[in-house]
């Protein structure tokens, strides 16, 4: 029990069985339903050998990198606004929970039309998925603001500028960051969406695309990539977080869970 | 699972289908809604999907028993199973509908050879890359001379010509060549019939489903025979039944009926169209392993029920 | 108590018919948190405002500081009436969590208010070094809030608004949170510190103790709703006071006599 | 100002504007591109006379409701095994951790390969879409349980199962609920997902399709009943809680804000 | 004080030599919460275990519910070595927020430990009824906690635990989070209660005051780590007990002064 506690025994424990129930899976259903973790590998050597698959993970995860973080840098000041001024969020409020139901595939082509086919729309589609979380993580961090911080603040002689600079944007920062980690993770999840639109590359592109082919186990692969490379970046950017913004609040890189 | 057929229906020459179907094929919806398949003791249901390529696949995993689709997606089916073709549908092969591939390009293009450089559309998972490799390959250029950008709809590459991001695509379907004639700023270079690429359309089934019930198969065919005639008869009806079970509108279904009709046949010329292009995706390496066409084609029931449209001979 | 006399006057808190309502759901019928409280603290005073939980201590302390507007009445500073929170009138709130900056560290929390008022940095590090030996938590700078107990936020506050020169602090209940040993220290350096200092204080609590120990007056509020200060204690004893002599023993047992009746559960 | 922040002008006004703006939007941009109003509301009168964009709602809504019912009750135990058995947790977190990347859309061919063309395949990608979101949100609350409870409790005399029942069940209903009505909002985003699976009809059917015969207006119309359906069964998911839930201290019916 | 010897030594607590530690993250070092703890609490009796934050007084009161396992030495329960919590031992949690459940209104609360027994519903009514009574909640048996004052949270508890008919009831600074006014008067009350039930009392405070007017005997802990009850005072007087009279105060500044040295920031 307490080596199987112990994190790294356990994990490597628990992929041993997932790759053992995968493979029985896989010698009773078939290949073509599910291609088992041999298949799987050799499908990935195929696309390793001609570098194409390092490629696609470094397109897509370009494409996400720079959406989610334009995404991001375009939500925070969008949700600051929204939280601080009651006419803007009276406004903009129902507005947000319509559009929060209808989902970045179902842009691709707006997005076509004002952003074209090249990166431009792909970011684009990535921006939109990251936008609103970011967007609703930081309004509840206003408005989670304690009105005695900005009492203090005010009777300490602070304008209403600084009132925003020194206090509200600081004490909002934990809430900020949740959004943008949870924003990563939806990142990833439009990331096929995005390489819909005119893509002959990355990993959306080869999960979607292997479907005409019916090539389930590139497919595989690229669920594989796509879960591995979620996974690291978020345990990276928690790290960092925590690192970085441990004054603000950010005391734990544990990921998220919700 | 609904594609698995009783030994005892099969005595009785009855048949339970499952069709792929795509969005704007009339063929079947027509059958079924009036009572085609019906009268051929066919049980019969249409699963629709969005491109033949992923109806085809659904032939793998015994979703479906039946399937149409142009010679691309379904070599690369044969290529990987015990499926036959049972009959070409008799569309694509002759000038005239080849000349319904035409070929858009933005207007500082004005021959084939100023191609070299630019961006052309690739619809992916169909014939369209080989169709530019031969087009290309007769003006004296290669698929490197220009750059290939693979979309997956035409309202992508509509947008992407107006815009001019692409600068070539080829389209087909009457209500999209309206629309991408009016583009400023784009013009028709030339059209497929100008090429020596011709593509046909085929049905598929699994082998198992010919040895079981052969009758069936046969009333199959005499159903969608049925079909195309009473399309051609009846055009403002099969815009209705199209409007209703799949919503395509109207005058793009009247459009498209002018130009695509479906008469059960197969000739010398399917097969060698059929022939030339598993050559060039065995090449391009889309079809790992190489087979003869001529092996995967089961035309007895075709010979049969329409003797006199089987001009093939092996 | 040796301010000079227009000092005195500029900090002299003068309220009369003050009214505080919220209106309730039913259009038109008014809620009265406060109502007709007349109060007159002068500049220097150590003035402790004691009543039951809910019946307005705090509504009323944030009419002064300027967070709250009243609904009708009269509420003069220094002979101006009140609309907006003002340096003069510096605020050590409840909850030292949601009070101070936790992103900031003691030194920087304390230097908050001249930093906004665009004091150069040596002046900054040379008043906040004074007012952080002043509360007892000099080799403590650069601790962050989180890393510090109760009675140390406290002192923070304490220092904070010491920093910033206001001549009127309002305290809401600072001790309120804070174990019983920690709170009877800071109550002995509180008072200290403001016979320092000589800053006018409005203390809130309504522990009958503690307003004894700090308190040169005690306003009693009513319950609530619509409470006002119907009685004011002077306390003659000398400081630092002595719990267990007899008169202040005395005392506690009236004021809370004054209570008993307004008490169940 | 007053009138203004008063809930139903501000919406109404908010709406005019809205399509005010995109009514110039359509103008600038013409017809193919952006759909006005105008076309938009006569798109939806073509789907409208048939009948068919009534039944599709209603069957897009039938296919979000049985998935997303389904996923939650699948979820719930799943989350509450999680989150109480330690050593479950430790192998099961990982695995949650990396799968969470992996959009619904990943499982198009893999769900048609698993569940067939019928409703089960669309139903099946409803629910992978709200089962971790809701198992998530339930596993946090176990882990939330105040210690204090679970002690009182067994200090009572309760047994384990008692306590599981009487203390952390109630105890985590507000958690539930949170992910029940989050993973609502990932439902409706998977529907065209799970319609794009040989479906013939369905809101997720009519955006997705309509790109084929370029009918711009009938992508805005089943966006628009996307949203509004999905705002307003999540208002309806809120009063319920609200009145159902009371006790357990789902106190109120505004939407999540994240 | 007049239970029967048996009822008596069936709740006896004897503790030798107890100890507490925590691993450090550096390997093999080890961190002592409390060490070498003696003490010996008769059943019937009111004792008061008084000291510091963080002195480890609730990590023994939880090692006495059983929640916590102790590192070695005796601690025995009525002559058995407590393993686990059990229902002769009843707990009062300092936050009532945290230990009452919100989702179940007074009577059912009160009734939880007698439904976990299966009891007859009309057998827990009456008996809920008894203690809803005492604990002076007669009328609020409908409401659900999150609608109670603090005060009336904290009567739940006692409710609670006395329906479940433990003999001991160990109670963790059940005051702490109350206001002064209110603290005061459940002081009153938990004392009376505890003469008419004639259990026995565990009560964890840092408030002196409150230690004299409750305990029979008072435990003093030292400061942690490795803290361990170094002296116990007896309370020679009588209930109620009056915090003005000469003797009290004069123990209480005595216990103060056995502090003084220990406490600073
Ligand atoms: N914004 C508001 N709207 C309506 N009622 C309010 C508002 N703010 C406070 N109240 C009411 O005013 C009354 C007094 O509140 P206040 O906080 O001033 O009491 P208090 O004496 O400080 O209590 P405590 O000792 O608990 O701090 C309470 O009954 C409260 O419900
Ligand atoms: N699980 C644990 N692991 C390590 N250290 C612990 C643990 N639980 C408690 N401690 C430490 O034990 C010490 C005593 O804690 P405890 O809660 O018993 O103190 P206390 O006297 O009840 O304090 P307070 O008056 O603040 O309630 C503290 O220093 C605390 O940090
Ligand atoms: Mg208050
Ligand atoms: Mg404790």
């Amino acid at each position: 029990m307490k080596l199987l506690t112990h994190k790294w025994v356990s994990v490597v424990l628990l992929w041993l069985f997932v790759i053992a129930v995968w493979q029985i899976a896989a010698g009773i259903y078939g290949p073509d339903i599910i291609p088992g973790p041999v298949a799987t590998w050799n499908g990935a050597v195929e696309l390793l050998e001609d570098g194409s698959l390092l490629s696609y993970i470094g397109i897509s995860f370009y494409r996400v990198f720079v959406g989610w973080v334009l995404g991001s840098l375009i939500a925070i000041p969008l949700g600051l606004i929204i939280g601080r001024v009651a006419i803007v969020r009276v406004f903009a409020e129902p507005f947000l929970n319509f559009i929060r139901f209808i989902p970045p595939i179902a842009f691709i082509t707006l997005f076509l039309v004002w952003f074209g086919i090249g990166e431009q729309s792909k970011i684009a589609l990535i921006m939109y998925a990251t936008l609103f979380i970011v967007m609703m993580n930081t309004l509840t961090g206003v408005l989670a603001v304690e009105e005695d911080k900005v009492r203090a603040a005010r009777s300490l002689g602070a304008s209403e500028w600084q009132i925003l600079i020194y206090v509200v944007i600081p004490a909002t920062v934990p809430y900020m960051f949740t959004g943008i980690r949870l924003a990563m993770g939806t990142s990833y999840m439009a990331i096929i969406g995005a390489e819909m639109i005119a893509a002959n590359e990355g990993l959306g592109y080869l999960i979607w695309n292997s479907r005409l082919f019916f090539r389930t186990d590139w497919i595989f692969v690229g669920l594989i990539c796509l879960g591995l490379i979620g996974f690291f970046t978020d345990r990276l950017v928690g790290l960092l977080g925590k690192k970085l913004l441990y004054r603000y609040g950010v005391v734990s890189s544990e990921p998220i869970r919700r | 699972g609904c594609g698995k057929q009783q030994p005892s229906e099969a005595a009785a020459g009855k048949l339970s289908l499952t069709i792929a179907d795509t969005v704007s094929n009339p063929t079947f919806q027509v059958a079924l809604t009036e009572g085609i398949f019906e009268k051929y003791n066919i049980d019969a249901k249409i699963a629709t999907f969005a491109t033949p390529a992923e109806g085809i696949n659904a032939l793998f995993i015994n979703q479906v028993n039946a399937a149409y689709g142009a010679d691309f997606p379904v070599l690369n089916a044969v290529s990987k199973g015990e499926y036959s073709i049972i009959a070409s549908t008799g569309t694509g092969l002759s000038e005239q509908d080849a000349a319904n591939w035409k070929l858009f390009v933005r207007d500082e293009v004005q021959s084939a050879a100023d191609l070299k450089g630019r961006k052309v559309s690739n619809f992916r998972g169909t014939f369209v890359s080989y169709l530019w490799d031969k087009y290309l390959q007769q003006h004296g250029l290669t698929s490197d001379d220009v750059e290939i950008i693979g979309q997956g709809g035409f309202d992508e590459s509509y947008v992407a010509l107006k815009s001019g991001e692409i600068d070539a695509v080829w389209v087909t379907g009457a209500t999209l060549i309206d629309k991408f004639a009016s583009l400023p700023g784009v013009h028709q270079l030339t059209d497929m019939s100008q090429t020596e690429v011709r593509t046909g359309g085929e049905i598929i089934i699994p082998n198992a489903l010919l040895e079981e019930n052969a009758e069936g198969v046969k009333n199959f065919l005499r159903a969608i025979e049925e079909a195309s005639q009473f399309i051609q008869e009846n055009p403002e009806r099969v815009a209705d039944i199209m409007f209703e079970k799949v919503k395509q509108p109207r005058d793009m279904t009247l459009a498209d009926l002018e130009n695509v009709r479906w008469s059960l046949q197969f000739s010398e010329q399917a097969y060698e169209t059929m022939n030339k292009q598993k050559d060039y995706m065995v090449a391009e390496g889309i079809i790992q392993q190489d087979f003869a066409v001529k092996d995967k084609l089961r035309l007895e029931a075709l010979k049969e029920v329409l003797p006199e449209r089987v001009t093939y001979e092996p | 108590m040796s301010l000079p006399a227009h000092v005195i006057e500029q900090q002299t808190i003068t309220i009369a018919g003050l009214n505080k309502s919220y209106s309730t759901k039913q259009k038109g019928e008014l809620h009265y948190i406060i109502q007709d409280v007349d109060l007159s603290i002068k500049g220097g005073e150590f003035f402790v405002l004691l009543g039951p939980s809910g019946c307005g201590k705090s509504t009323l302390l944030n009419m002064i500081a300027g967070f709250v507007a009243k609904t009708s009445g009269q509420l003069q500073v220094g002979g101006a009436e009140v609309r907006k929170p003002g340096q003069d009138r510096a605020v050590v709130f409840q909850q030292a969590d949601a009070s101070l900056f936790p992103w900031l560290n003691v030194r920087e929390n304390v230097e908050f208010g001249l930093k906004m008022q665009k004091f150069a940095k040596a002046r900054r590090k040379e008043i906040s070094d004074h007012f952080i030996e002043l509360v007892g938590l000099k080799g403590h700078e650069t601790k962050l809030p989180r890393e510090l107990s109760g009675g140390m936020k406290q002192r923070v506050q304490l220092a904070r608004v010491l920093a910033n020169d206001s001549h009127i602090l309002l305290m809401d209940e600072p001790f309120g949170a804070l174990d019983a040993m920690t709170r009877r220290s800071m109550q002995k350096e509180l008072s200290q510190i403001w016979r320092q200092t000589k800053k006018t204080v409005i203390f809130v609590t309504h522990d009958i103790q503690e307003a004894l120990i700090l308190g040169q007056r005690i306003g009693i509020m009513t319950r609530g709703p619509s409470s006002n200060i119907t009685h004011i204690y002077e306390v003659p004893f000398a400081y630092p006071r002595d719990p267990s002599s007899a008169p202040f023993l005395a005392l506690e047992k009236q004021i809370q006599g004054h209570f008993e009746h307004e008490y169940s559960i």
